[in-house]
């Protein structure tokens, strides 16, 4: 069984926030498309918070998690602090009471994680939203691991499946968010929050991909 | 865009200082810095709040005082307030017989709310919400609940804040809070965009000799871009998208016509002068007026006009006293 | 521009038809249709007058009310009221106590008010003057008397308001309006340009990334065009000013941030933190604020600030109850 | 002597009004260059009113400059309105008791009309208004008198220096009125109240001296 310890995985928070922080003007521009052009600017500022925040101590995933899901929750307003911040409050605490991560540890905490998006943004595939990666993403995990592939497999599962659900929001028509009132105009450009969350998984992913190949770095 | 500011990303911080130096027989800050509360000393009653984004003032921060709200949570410009931020609101607000929280129909305001609300339960404060979709412009009546919440939610918190001052329960001012935006229209019309600060430009456009009937308060689209009518025609064009969405005959009414920002106040005025005209044609009759920049959008040009239907118990919490930066009313 | 008007050349008209439906309660029309007087009945003492163009709202008609000024002579836009709209102003102010014509020192509001002085005396009616020149940048100190009027003029009619809602005599209300003025400076910083309606384009221009220090109410020019530095800086370029004319250490003093028209309410609540805090380094306090749009010009961006040194008396008239449109003091 | 029945003259004062009017754009182009455009505004809306007040009924020289001061002082804010306005009136004030208007007539008019708008506006010649062109005129009008010049004469010799006077402002620094603000920005371009100031005095000079040659219209 793959596992990765908690402890040694707890940089991959630096990797996300770093990511988003150096995504922000692609953001915004993907966002100025069809919304008002801040995404980048939401994001970025709350994830070079999680920077400052994590400072030099030492910590883990679980506690990485945490501090940008409070640090979203508390410093970013808009939709994106409670979407994104409860996402990663809820995924901290699927791993309470864990030091390590397998590959059913990891599903059981996207789903906690996916599931407080829905609850709180009530948004469906096909709304292009976020969660045109999110599901697709999470959904390709659980088939993969579903026909026994273990975790490293599944995660690429996952990638593959993020990076097609971004593209897929291309051909969407905006039904929820600033997006939705613009109603067929907002069909044949992606959607910001569905990049952002490409790029947050596609992370991950690849992050816990280097240390299950024991080249963490 | 030449701007008032120092920082542009820390104008919401920077205009909160000036704000509390400007009022302190107001507006008294809290421990979240992010959240102000009415000054003076705290009667035993419901507790009123709201909180929105930051450029649209007088709103939000404008309506709290007495009579009206008693702690608001402060967004950036054009974002709403975070969960935390509306939590400490509630908590500064509430003296143990709940707190009514009346916002607009915003996505994230209403997930920051929805958080919120959760959060305050577990300090075992009771939290009931009336969420502001006056905007008829915003989705068709069938999709009301679609609806943004713009200019008509002034009336909504001086409703609110008034029955929560005559000492109604949490229900009662829940109740008044939502009779009073029930009865309210609005609509706006935008004649040019405006810019945040941090952007540093406008994320929509409005072109010179056209303007966008039924903007949002953010620049969000409307239902029709049209050249440049007479203002005799523009109220027209309001009136009627708002009375064939609530028909007002023989009834008497609030109206508030406000500002975007950068509109002189006497275009208001001589808007208003036919909105009240056409009223009265059709014997329907102001009874409270309010003309000025009441909500509004940073610099952005136009005009929004708000109507709400009055009974005896709106016409009487609209009447009563209230003072506050945006609106002061001084009883009879 | 993307106006809320009708036809350019009667928004004047228009403007005032709607101010009046607006606000029955508060301003009654008169025989001459360009002046206004204050609702309700006329108490037995001395009238207050001022008048000005318009395009300055809540200037000049704004400020007629309970406590205020009396009647007022409305012009056009950025131009001064007729001789005889003065004339008809004061008429309706005199209640057999005299007239205090408090207004700003222009040319044509200079001719008109010496005309209509004229005609007033003929039909018995004794009308003193104070006019205002509270603008700094607008002459040195050695040529004060040519010193534009803006938006200290607020304070010199609250205090002749208040003085004569007081009970005081001509000579009682000419005095504490005089020495309101007297003890007022004020200072405006231009960041963009306005279009009078019936010209269609701005007559003056300021270009994006430059200010002008000490600009006119109607685009007259300043001591300087700068680059537009932050409002930490503007505040102290204004401060200056004015404290260089006349200084305030260790007293208290009434401010007033007024936004020339299109500037958004955070920016002057922005402002008005740095000033305030400047202030008080100097050991000023601060005792009456006012921040808002108080004395604009059409769409134009920019800020003015005002000072006011107060002693006693002049603390005792600011305080004193007041309503208007552009201003309300709900007394102590 | 060669006098003009001031009933004879009444017209000129629609010839006046019509000139002004005409002249809208042309006194707005030169306020534009040092003040705020809106003299050919101003102006023409007074004279417009004049034109419609003073209708189709007879009246004589006394009577329509009396309507041009009425309706300037009573409608026409501003500078131009108390300081046009008082020199229309009390020229008209002058022509009082009278049924013809002479030479010595004209003059002593002439005198009571200027001696109005210093009054009132306290500018001197050099200050570059209208005086600068009002002035000289009437000086050049009564140095020909007291040569013994007739009427006409003494009018061709006022329209001669309004001319001058006009022309000469563009030397001239503003010391008064809006222009004044900009100083020396002020020199090298004509002042507006000194162009209305000589197209009325050459209006007026042009109809009395139609008529002194028996050609009036
Ligand atoms: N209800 C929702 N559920 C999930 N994601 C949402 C929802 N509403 C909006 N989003 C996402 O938010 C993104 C926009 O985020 P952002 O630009 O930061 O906020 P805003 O729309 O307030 O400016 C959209 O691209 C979309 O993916
Ligand atoms: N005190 C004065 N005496 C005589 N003429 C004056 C005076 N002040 C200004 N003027 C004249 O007024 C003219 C400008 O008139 P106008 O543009 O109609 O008014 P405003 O300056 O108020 O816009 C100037 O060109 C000047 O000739
Ligand atoms: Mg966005
Ligand atoms: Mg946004
Ligand atoms: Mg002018
Ligand atoms: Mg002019």
């Amino acid at each position: 069984m793959q596992t990765i310890s908690l402890g040694d995985a707890g940089p991959i928070t630096l990797d996300i926030a770093r990511a988003v922080v150096e995504a922000q003007d692609h953001l915004s521009a993907i966002d100025a498309a069809t919304g008002d052009g801040d995404h980048g600017i939401n994001m970025a500022k709350g994830f070079r918070l999680v920077l400052e925040r994590l400072g030099d101590r030492p910590f883990d995933l679980r506690q990485g998690f945490a501090t940008i899901g409070d640090t979203l929750l508390g410093d970013i307003g808009g939709s994106m602090g409670p979407l994104y911040g409860s996402f990663f409050t809820e995924m901290s605490e699927a791993l309470n009471g864990r030091d390590t991560l397998d590959r059913d540890g990891f599903l059981a905490m996207l789903r906690a994680g996916e599931a407080a998006i829905v609850d709180l943004g009530e948004a469906k595939v096909g709304d292009k939203t976020l969660i045109d990666v999110l599901t697709p993403s999470r959904q390709a995990f659980e088939r993969a691991a579903g026909s026994g592939a273990d975790f490293a497999a599944c995660l690429a599962a996952l990638r593959g499946a993020a990076a097609d659900g971004l593209e897929a929001t291309r051909d969407l028509v905006a039904r929820l968010g600033r997006a939705s009132r613009l109603g067929e105009r907002s069909r044949g450009v992606l959607d910001a929050g569905a990049a952002s969350c490409e790029l947050i998984l596609r992370t991950l992913a690849d992050g816990l991909t280097r240390h299950l190949a024991g080249q963490p770095g | 865009m030449n701007r008032v500011i120092n920082d542009p990303n820390q104008v919401t911080e920077d205009s909160l200082a000036g704000v509390l130096r400007a009022h302190p027989d107001l507006l008294t800050a809290t421990d979240h810095p992010r959240v102000l509360r009415c000054a003076g000393p705290a009667t035993s009653r419901v507790g009123v709040v709201t909180g929105g984004g930051s450029g649209h003032e007088p709103a939000f921060l404008g309506y709290v005082g007495p009579g009206l709200v008693d702690a608001v949570a402060v967004g950036e410009v054009f974002a709403s307030p975070t969960a935390k931020s509306f939590h400490a609101a509630f908590r500064e607000a509430d003296r143990g017989q709940g707190v009514a929280c009346l916002y607009g129909n915003y996505a994230g305001d209403n997930m920051n709310v929805k958080m919120a609300v959760k959060l305050a339960a577990k300090d075992g404060i009771q939290v009931e919400t009336v969420v502001a979709n006056d905007d008829v412009a915003s989705a068709p009546a069938d999709e009301a609940d679609r609806r943004r919440g713009v200019a008509g939610e002034i009336l909504m918190w001086k409703a609110g804040g008034a029955r929560a001052a005559e000492g109604a329960d949490l229900d009662g001012v829940i109740a008044a809070s939502r009779k009073a935006i029930d009865n309210t229209r609005s609509i706006g019309i935008g004649l040019s965009a405006c810019t945040i600060p941090a952007n540093g430009k406008p994320n929509f456009s409005i072109e010179t000799g056209t303007m966008e009937v039924g903007i949002g308060h953010h620049g969000e689209h409307g239902i029709a871009v049209l050249p440049v009518a007479p203002a005799r025609e523009m109220a027209g064009i309001m009136l009627e998208k708002i009375l064939a969405d609530l028909p007002f005959d023989g009834e008497e009414v609030a109206v508030l016509v406000s500002g975007l920002g950068a509109t002189p106040l006497m275009e208001l005025y001589l808007l208003y002068g036919h909105v009240d005209e056409m009223l009265r044609a059709r014997n329907v009759t102001p009874r409270h007026r309010f003309v000025g920049n009441y909500f509004t959008s940073l610099e952005m040009m136009g005009v929004s006009v708000t109507l709400c239907r009055l009974d005896g118990e709106l016409d009487r919490l609209l009447r009563a006293p209230a003072r506050s930066i945006g609106l002061t009313v001084a009883g009879s």
